[in-house]
């Protein structure tokens, strides 16, 4: 009797947590909390909390190799299948309308992805403080996070730098959260009410042929110039090709609907996996947050400053806001930028306008993505 | 093993068994009559609100900067 | 010709039938025939019939490990992942509210977990009579068939006695089905019948923020108190979490129909597979089938009997029936004690009451699957 | 600098194309055009050429092993869960009344399976011509394109001769969308103004047992006669039960929409990772389209010369325009007969009437598809 | 192996083949004709009802145990 | 690496990968404003027809075909 409570005490949690275990199971209750309270991505946010708790039990091994977690994640993650499938379901839900009628502001979909390239030198040059050793591996998989995509950054980091992965895709979805706080001082600081006041002109309709053509036509660029970006492009091209064909409406929905929310929480609880104390309480860590905030500023400012080029060049055409949505954080970073254009005239709605940068800067990413794994990977 | 020796073990799972279900649950009792005083009777308006307004401040960052140079301090 | 119609002959059913897969073929009829005409648990009974039908067609080797049903087995119930989704899903579609509007009733769970140490200890002492050969793990995992829990039994049965699983998941779910058969001469027989009448006063409003709430406390006792139970229990608590939030609406809708219904339908072929003759058709299920019954009756007593110390305890504020609803079988044991109820007394409605007790039931065997795994697993 | 533009150029598609590769894509995109334009099968060659596409990309390897497709293909072509999980949806979805209610029109489903076998004495006969080699699996495999169904046809290539299954997937699903162009000039050919008229008496109500009988008896039949068919037409039959059975709606449900959709997605994109231009190319897929035309042709003819026969045999209560429908192709063949038939005659509906050949044509080819499996394979 | 050889073979399959698509396929019309005349025209009320109260006996265990001990009896 | 080397390299990176997308979003615009003009307004009718009448010729097969003769007359 007494050896059996002695085993069942040694087998308690109270017996086995380490520091480093209590302090991320409280980590993963913070991130649940501010997905409950304060909205915080909550579709990942959740999943990504509750599976990094899982993963801090002692004992347990939720997160090893024959746990649930550890199952999920070398199934799905470590294979690339979760982040592809979420790629398709977005691709399936999404509209890219607003892009086609005005190709022109995909420019500020591109500009937004200095934000990337810059925090890839800024992880790098990190490594003069000490304490930091970033690879350019894990430099490449730090500066996505600037992508402001999070099926993007987890299956760049998955395939660059696995160690790094709960971090990244923390940091990844909680400043896509964060993006009504980071972006509107930075758009009001390199912005004038003059051009915060622009209005534009209404879009043209888009026909449906356009629609279909545009995922095969992005698909056709990215295999002759980036093939690297093709697994990521190619899923967003076939959902959004499913949804806009028009002939199997039930395969489009079950994309967008139940595969992408089954997919979700397997890779919620996948990623949460990697917030294993020994992984996660490091000074990587603390670099990460910082170049991810880093990422997201000098990617709004890159866009809004390509937006202050464009309104120039256009002619007054081109509200500089919108230049801010380029980072993608689709739809947040679009609704940010209408709400700021509303700020400065009430009759100023600027929502539409800046989807097609939103839209564009998914793709940026994935173009940016690419190129990192072409020449990191 | 004796089956002697299987019977006392199975005499001992029962007794250290239904031992853990009880006081887990009779713990939970107690924790969940706690929280039920603790909490306001509906829920905080901040998690109600339908469609509230994303954070306000930065408490997010601050928490897991300060966990973890809480923990690197501890080490 | 001649040889082709030998070697086509050779390859028929006919030509390669043992008389113990003939035998377990009309059991699977069986078991679909109680699912379709008699409605025992027909979600479950149905895909396990039809899977212990497709287990033993000879030659075709399904349930081999190159066959669909091997192959179902392997990756989710060798793996465990298949309970603990179903585990997720039931979490999702559990309303805690009964539990915390009246805490103290969860006593009444508890209690009736005894059928499930009794029996271990039963299945132990089965091993006098010849024939038996149980060992402590066959026996735990038998045991665990009066936690009245369909994918807990099979977790445990997974983990510790994968022979043993088919005779174990058919065992559970029959008396499952069985829960209104075999409950009420025992709660008849324990009680008086103005113990029956007692009326209960109406539950307590239960807050959104403290249904919120539950699942992290009692994952976090779990946590530090019985980390074995952690993988069962978590999957619970994730998926009620998803379900009360609110902020999560699409992932808790998938988990609690598309998921758990993909998941069954797999999960019961994969038990299915469990079935082949040479496993199933042995002296071990009959003492199994025996020992089951045993440890639904042992625990529905012990639920009663907790009942009327709490009926006494609290000077008649609690109607003991709702005791035998603590085996859990969610609903049907709190109906079973509603309808006893009424029979006592036509103004005597007791489900609410007794749910209760029954999701505690769910839970308290959690907890006793844990105990199971961490000392004998 | 230079050296990273070279290794990007390095890197690009337009440097890395063969040929064969362009092509393919191109053929891929071909596909996707029929299927939106044309409506050919779009469920499945939307998924097919656009896995297409993606196997052809250079350097990116999605269909390698560790690519996506490479991946889908691996767990669950190769291992036969994906066809076999889509025949359970597509027993779930099938109404067997129409055969139930007039049982001897199945005859007209077996002789259609004619096409199958004539096909396979074709396919071994084109090695006399230079430039083919089909072994005995590939003929097998070829031939079972003459069965007019999509799962079978993949089940049996991925069982039988892997390295053609693109080929052979391509060419059952092309020819069940050409089925209105093949099958109407065979028809009229072989049958007189006359009989064509022949209109047919209602159909019998179909009780719930009987339904709910016939999957266990079909089953039961395959189990004793031909186990090897039993992984096709138990999970048909599996399918079929949940339907019927009217107890497990959700799992119904489930099987018939989500579970197929998300499987039909993988398997469309796995299938297409086999039109690598390597494999794909060859003497052999000119070959097999022509060989899956005269499947078509023959099992139609077949089909419709038994049906003459039953117009004598039953003094002119069967139109043998239905005997077509037994190639399967449901229901487009079905269609197609009642189409014809009301060219005859407008007050001729056979469509009921032909539904049941067209299901009992499904049947028919998953039994010589457990022929073709137990003596070649 | 000889073209030969494949030819007889393919022509033998084919012979087999079509010959085990109707065995089964005429059987099952047998089967079916049967079934449809001992089954009575709507589905038996127990099975029909809508919310049938479970099984009412305990036919379901006296299978099993019949069907093992009828097993072990022939081993 | 010295980091000397690594800052140089992600400087490049830098310079390439901005580049790359610029080229290929610049790209898409050009091939997105050619086919805005080349497509009809709205959809073919072919196309957009509700249930539109399967195939009416063969070109599916010629398509795959000629691909392939192509195919193998370049090798
Ligand atoms: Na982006
Ligand atoms: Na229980
Ligand atoms: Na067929």
């Amino acid at each position: 009797m007494e050896q059996g409570l002695l085993q069942l005490w040694a087998s308690t949690g109270l017996y086995n947590f380490t520091p480093g275990q209590a302090i991320m199971i409280a980590v993963g209750a913070g991130l649940i909390y501010l997905a409950v309270a304060r909205r915080f991505e909550p579709l990942l946010l959740i999943p990504i909390g509750f599976g990094g708790i899982l993963a801090n039990i002692p004992i347990a091994g939720i997160a090893g190799p024959e746990g649930l977690l550890g199952i999920l994640y070398n199934a799905g993650i470590e294979s690339g299948v979760f982040p592809l499938l979420i790629f398709m379901g977005v691709g399936a839900m999404t509209d890219f309308g607003p892009l086609l009628a005005r190709p022109s502001l995909m420019i500020l979909g591109a500009a937004a992805q200095f934000g990337i390239f810059f925090t890839l030198f800024g992880a790098i040059a990190m490594n003069l403080l000490p304490g930091m050793e970033f690879t350019m591996a894990d430099a490449a998989a730090i500066a996505i996070i600037g992508g402001a995509d999070g099926p993007t950054a987890i299956y760049v980091a998955s395939r660059l730098a696995p160690d790094l992965l709960g971090a990244i895709a923390v940091a990844a979805y909680s400043y896509m959260a964060l993006v009504p706080i980071i972006q509107p001082p930075i758009m009001k600081l390199l912005t004038t009410e003059e051009e915060r006041k622009t209005k534009m002109t209404q879009l043209r309709h888009v026909g449906r042929l356009e629609k279909i053509l545009f995922p095969l036509l992005l698909l056709l660029v990215t295999i002759l110039l980036l093939p690297s970006a093709t697994p990521l492009v190619g899923m967003l091209c076939f959902g959004n090709l499913l949804k806009e064909c028009g002939v199997v409406e039930r395969l489009s929905n079950t994309a967008q609907n139940e595969l992408i929310n089954i997919v979700t929480i397997f890779l919620g609880l996948a990623v949460g996996s990697k917030l294993a104390a020994d992984k996660f309480l490091s000074a990587e860590t603390l670099g990460i947050l910082l170049l991810g905030m880093v990422a997201f500023s000098i990617g709004t400012a890159a866009g809004v400053i390509m937006g202050k080029i464009m309104y120039r060049v256009t002619g007054k055409a081109v509200n500089p806001l919108i230049g801010a949505a380029g980072v993608s954080a689709v739809p947040m970073a679009a609704r940010v930028a209408n709400k700021i254009g509303l700020q400065a005239n009430p009759q100023n709605f600027l929502l539409m306008h800046a989807m097609g940068p939103n839209v564009a800067g998914v793709i940026g990413s994935a173009v940016a993505a690419g190129v990192l794994l072409a020449i990191v990977g | 093993m004796e089956i002697e020796q299987l019977l006392a073990q199975s005499l001992q799972l029962l007794g250290l068994g239904m031992g853990a279900v009880f006081i887990i649950l009779i713990l939970l009792i107690g924790l969940i009559s706690i929280v039920s005083k603790i909490v306001p009777d509906e829920v905080s308006s901040v998690a109600a609100a339908p469609a509230v307004k994303p954070a306000v401040n930065n408490d997010h960052i601050a928490a897991l900067t300060s966990a973890i140079h809480q923990y690197r301090k501890r080490r």
